[in-house]
């Protein structure tokens, strides 16, 4: 086997660990980086995000404004400190992306434009176009280049991590071309591996969205941070589960049921009026629009489309010109994938599993409690999303935590001795043994895809939008079978030279680890609190028992092991989470009960 | 060891399995005429420094019917010609604003084309008037 | 990529590609049409329209000397340019033997043109 | 409307297999799959990699034509298969192949380092013309500036223009045409003051020239991005400079 030396291995080349490997080589250009990615990094889902990216901009904003809007939109399961630095750093960080080149839509005066997002008071959405998330990653991965420090394993597929004296010291990783394993070595880690979407039906993912990195570090002993918190995204493509962003209503569009009505003002979000008001009907937050979706469908006021119910995101009066200008993607993507022309006829749309709020649980410094491990981007739990993300804010949580993970890493990594080669080695070559012997055993008989696809329906019957204690847990033995099951899985390709399928095997093993922390932590928490919704007798938020993290700890061949940990409040006590007129209403209270 | 092993497909025969390729070729063929072109050119140009019985000459044999048929050829090949340098044209140019707004495809291979038709019947108007 | 990155002299070649190209895409049509079908079909133009004292009389001219001059020349180097690379393009890598072979014919019809103009004298 | 979606039919698919352990060259195998109309190529190879044989090898990430990794020959013709119907190609077969005129490392997975070199060796970040801090906020540029440039960063490198290039094919070296268009997308960025650095690749022997304006280039790119206007605009500005460095001692290029 091979054996790189570096100082920090980055695992993930998306946005998150773009950024992490840059603030490596500016903080300290001496230190090797080892940037390890299964996709070329601009193949990265970050790619695919849409809307725009949050940070204070406009005069008449404040940094306390989007600290509010964060923790109410995370229904108060937020780290509230870690929120205070994020709010801070965002509009830094999204000025640096704009020194590096990201071309941000700019107003006629060649200022950064910015656009309204759902549980947004105020306008802070950068975007470029409706591809931000393109030129975010591409802008990134581009200024990457600059550095010759950063050593890129492009195509490499992380197997493990390798630990020795109780410390992360490196990374075991299959090149896919070869098939051939190679040791990274390296004093300090970062996991920048994304979310796990994949592991829901309907979803707005892309095929490399796994949860590979979370399923490293929990199996590593790392607790899995408040992995029942699943957003569902309102607008979604029937089928496929692709995403309309939600800059469509940012800019105007309106979500009706059959009858042509808008049916969020029956959801305590309206009043109904005809241009976008910020926090209110298409423009509160995803959670209560995914929910509203389900209660309209339970009523029958939905539409039958060949792949389930929809309803109608109705762009047309904002006409073509418009259209094309601001959302051209998504008139490409309506037009091409639907037939449908959003200027003519509204696009159908139904909700889909979109972005994993909890993941590798580390502090406001990215460290897990792995020494020399550290997390950022989608992947891990920092602790700003809470309950519920607000659209545009994981795109800078990118940024500033991924600048952070690299500058934590490479401090840390500055600060112990290299490794024990030899005894490195060793730890590799097993993990070399295990995973060559999944390609070399014979007689499996589970068909892989098999397998994702009972996972993913069985996910999305039990931790939906609604969830119930007994579908919760049927959910919970359907994994349980899986995994035994996985374990006479059937490998057919025997070849080293891009097997894809030994690949999606470890992803699917990967897959079936954290959708357990996902099934059971939300069956553990017998609250309704953002994404996590109940209907069995706890359909109000019990700040009593349930204002806390949970935490799924890996067991071998069990159940996982939930306990929970403390939230970090500091100028934000909890309150209702109101949105629309009564939101408005409830603001104005509290303002007045302030002075 | 690695087992990759890259394989490299011959490039033998591209330009006739695609009909695009098909007709760049054809429109890189017009090259031929206008090179054929040129040379008959070079002739009458030989024969015109040649004095007047060589150069009278040169226009009688433009009149045999092989000339002619070529003549033919060549028109039509660099009128073709003509239509593919200027389609291309909004390829190989840098932007053109106009009033604020990009100038399309359409309007570029459009000027160039009644430009191309300006200059035809400019040259034809001036050879009549030197006829004069 | 390399480290040393040699400088192309297809620009001088490139320049009168496309030089030709244009001037024939613009006059080449009508031109064909006047020297080879109008004339010696005695369609549309006086028959004498290139009688030789006119003719003589334009390449003595400085603007028609020119303008004969650059149709001769520019339109063999677009059409050397061209030819050269479709002979590239269906695989015949002569290299240097048909660079040779295009860009001299060219060269050569240059020369000519230059030495006929210049002595049919001002 | 009916939805045309419930119905089910069948179409053959014919792969280009090549596996480099056991196969001398690529041959093909043809697969029948049920497909409904809303089912892209993508879905209908994946099909087979799902179903009928586990050892089908290919790209792909997003669905969504925006992560440029699942580009292929469809019926000669490179095409995202992600946003391509089968039920544009029923009830004939449909031939899905690698991507021309790259190596076939497996299957459908072409080897992309020669395009991934040429991406780093185009300086494909900014140079800054005038240096700005953090604490000076952002440039400003006007959405005209923007406009210049926007077109050639929309470039996805799916590297459906190098499979649709013959020059390239001829001639794997030349420099082509997205790598071209993101030099172009940094050349022309208001920020940006490094055209003269970059300048020394597109005159180069491998750089601009072996383009013969083919631009078949920028009628497959998936993203409008017109690659062939890059490269010869580019030709352009090398002959400029070409020329112009006899008369300036600079070397030409502003
Ligand atoms: C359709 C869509 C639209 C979105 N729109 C927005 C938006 O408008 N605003 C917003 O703020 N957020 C948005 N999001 C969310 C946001 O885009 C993502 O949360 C974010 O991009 C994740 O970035 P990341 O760097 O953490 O991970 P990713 O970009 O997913 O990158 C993960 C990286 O890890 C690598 N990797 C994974 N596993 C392994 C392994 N085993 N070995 C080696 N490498 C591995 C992958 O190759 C990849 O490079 C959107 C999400 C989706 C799906
Ligand atoms: S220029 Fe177009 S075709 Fe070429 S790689 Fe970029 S997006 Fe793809
Ligand atoms: S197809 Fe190739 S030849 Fe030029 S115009 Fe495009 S790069
Ligand atoms: S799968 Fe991403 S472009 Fe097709």
């Amino acid at each position: 086997m091979e054996t790189y030396k570096a100082d920090v291995v980055i695992i993930g080349g998306g946005g998150a660990g773009l950024r992490a490997a840059i603030a490596v080589a500016e903080l300290d250009p001496s230190l090797r980086i080892a940037l390890v990615s299964k996709v070329y990094p601009m193949r990265s889902h970050t790619v695919a995000a849409e809307g725009g990216s949050a940070g204070v901009k406009l005069p008449t904003d404040k940094l306390d404004y989007h600290f509010n809007d964060t923790v109410a939109g995370g229904d108060w399961l937020c780290e509230q400190d870690v929120v205070e630095y994020f709010v801070a750093q965002c509009p830094v960080e999204l000025t640096q992306m704009e020194h590096w080149g990201c071309p941000w839509s700019r107003t006629p005066d060649g200022h950064v434009n910015v656009r309204a997002f759902g549980g947004m008071k105020i306008e802070r959405t950068w975007f470029a176009a409706d591809k931000t998330g393109f030129h975010m990653l591409h802008t990134l991965f581009q200024t990457s280049i600059k550095y010759p420090s950063i050593k890129r394993f492009d195509e490499h597929f992380c197997v493990d991590l390798v630990v020795a004296d109780g410390r992360v010291q490196g990374a075991v990783t299959i090149e896919i071309a070869s098939g051939e394993l190679t040791l990274i070595e390296a004093r300090a880690a970062v996991i920048a591996t994304g979310g796990a979407g994949r592991v829901f039906r309907e979803n707005t993912n892309g095929g490399v969205v796994t949860g590979d990195g979370m399923a490293l570090a929990y199996r590593h002993g790392v607790p899995l941070r408040d992995m029942e918190f699943v957003q569902y995204h309102p607008t979604c493509m029937p089928g496929t589960g692709l995403l309309f962003t939600e800059a469509c209503r940012g800019e105007g569009g309106f979500l009706v049921n059959k009858d042509g009505y808008r049916y969020l003002q029956d959801y305590g979000l309206g009043p109904a009026e005809p241009t976008p008001r910020n926090k209110a009907m298409e423009l509160g937050p995803r959670d209560r629009l995914s929910q509203a979706f389900w209660y309209e469908q339970q009523k029958g006021r939905t539409i039958d489309g060949p792949h389930g119910s929809v309803v109608h995101l109705d762009l047309r009066h904002l006409g073509e010109a418009k259209l094309r200008e601001r959302l051209p993607q998504i008139y490409e993507l309506a037009e091409q994938f639907l037939g449908v022309d959003p200027a003519l006829a509204p696009i159908p749309v139904r909700p889909a599993v979109h972005y994993t709020m909890g993941g590798i649980m580390v502090d406001g410094l990215c460290a897990s409690p792995l020494p020399g491990l550290y997390a950022a981007g989608e992947c891990s739990s920092v602790g700003i999303h809470g309950a519920n993300r607000l659209g545009s804010n994981s795109l800078s949580e990118l940024c500033v935590f991924g600048k952070r993970a690299g500058e934590e890493a490479a401090n840390f990594a500055k600060s112990v001795p290299p490794g024990h080669s030899a005894e490195l080695l060793k730890q590799a070559q097993a993990v070399e043994q295990r995973v060559l012997g999944m390609v070399k055993k014979t007689g499996g008989n589970e068909r892989i895809a098999t397998l994702r696809k009972e996972m993913a329906q069985t996910m999305e019957d039990g931790c939906g939008i609604y969830r119930l204690a007994d579908t919760m847990q049927k959910t919970c033995d359907k994994l349980d079978e899986l995994k035994q099951r996985f374990k006479n899985v059937h490998i057919e390709d025997k070849s080293s030279v891009w097997n894809t399928e030994w690949l999606l095997a470890i992803e699917l093993e990967y897959q079936l680890d954290v959708a357990q922390a996902m099934a059971y932590s939300a069956l553990n928490r017998r609250e309704s609190r953002g994404a996590h919704q109940r209907l069995d007798g706890f359909e109000a938020r019990d700040d009593v028992n349930f204002l806390k993290h949970s935490q799924a700890h890996y067991v071998a061949d069990g159940a996982p092991r939930i306990d929970y940990g403390p939230v970090k409040i500091t100028k934000s006590q909890p309150g209702t989470r109101a949105y629309g007129a009564a939101g408005e209403k409830a603001e104005q209270e509290r303002n007045a009960s302030h002075v | 060891m690695s087992k990759r092993r890259p394989y490299v497909r011959p490039m033998d025969g591209w330009w006739r399995k695609n009909p695009y390729f098909v007709e760049y070729m054809i429109h890189e063929g017009t090259a031929f005429f206008v090179a054929a072109y040129a040379a008959v050119l070079l002739v009458g140009l030989v024969r015109l420094s040649q004095g007047e019985a060589a150069w009278n000459g040169w226009l009688h044999s433009l009149t045999s019917p092989w000339y002619v048929l070529f003549h033919l050829a060549a028109l039509l090949a660099i009128t073709y010609h003509t239509y593919t340098w200027f389609k291309i044209m909004p390829r190989t140019m840098p932007p053109v604003v106009v009033g604020g707004e990009r100038l399309p495809a359409w309007a570029i291979t459009g000027t160039g084309l009644a430009v191309a038709a300006a200059a035809g019947i400019g040259l034809l108007a001036f050879v009549w008037g030197m006829a004069r | 990529m390399k480290p040393t990155l040699k400088r192309s002299n297809a620009p001088i070649f490139w320049a009168l590609f496309g030089a030709g190209g244009m001037l024939s895409a613009l006059f080449g049509p009508m031109l064909v049409f006047i020297t080879g079908l109008a004339i010696p079909l005695g369609l549309l133009l006086p028959a004498d329209a290139l009688s030789y004292p006119k003719m003589l009389a334009f390449t003595q001219n400085f603007i028609g000397k020119g303008f004969v001059f650059a149709v001769i020349a520019l339109f063999l180097w677009h059409a050397a340019h061209r030819i050269f690379h479709s002979l590239h393009d269906i695989g015949i890598h002569a290299g240097t033997g048909a660079k040779l072979a295009c860009y001299g014919s060219a060269m050569v019809g240059t020369v000519i043109a230059a030495y006929a103009l210049l002595s049919i004298g001002f | 409307m009916p939805h045309m979606s419930d119905i089910q039919k069948v179409i053959e698919i014919e792969v280009l297999r090549y596996n480099p352990e056991t196969d001398k060259a690529p041959s093909s195998q043809v697969f029948e799959v049920p497909f409904t109309d809303d089912m892209s190529v993508l879905q209908g190879v994946q099909y087979i990699k799902d179903y009928l044989d586990g050892s089908l090898s290919f790209r792909w990430s997003c669905r969504m034509a925006i992560c440029g990794s699942c580009g292929m020959m469809i019926n000669g013709v490179p095409h995202l298969s992600c946003e391509t119907f089968l039920r544009d190609y029923y009830p004939a077969r449909v031939r899905v192949e690698a991507l021309n005129h790259f190596p076939i490392e497996r299957d459908l997975v072409i080897n992309m380092e020669g395009f991934i070199n040429k991406l780093e060796s185009i300086q494909p970040y900014i140079i800054p013309k005038e240096p700005r801090t953090l604490a000076q906020g952002e440039y400003l540029q006007t959405p005209e500036q923007l406009n210049l440039y926007e077109q050639f960063s929309s470039c996805i490198n799916c590297m459906l223009c190098y499979a649709a290039c013959p020059q390239f094919g001829l001639n794997p070296d030349f420099i082509g045409p997205a790598a071209t268009a993101l030099l172009h997308r940094y050349n022309v960025d208001s920020r940006d003051g490094g055209k003269e650095e970059r300048m020394d690749l597109v005159r180069s022997e491998e750089g601009v020239f072996h383009c013969t304006a083919v631009g078949y280039c920028s009628e497959v790119c998936p993203k409008h991005v017109d690659p062939a206007n890059a490269v010869n605009q580019n030709k352009t500005n090398a002959a400029v400079d070409y020329f112009l460095r006899f008369v300036s001692p600079k070397g030409g290029a502003k």
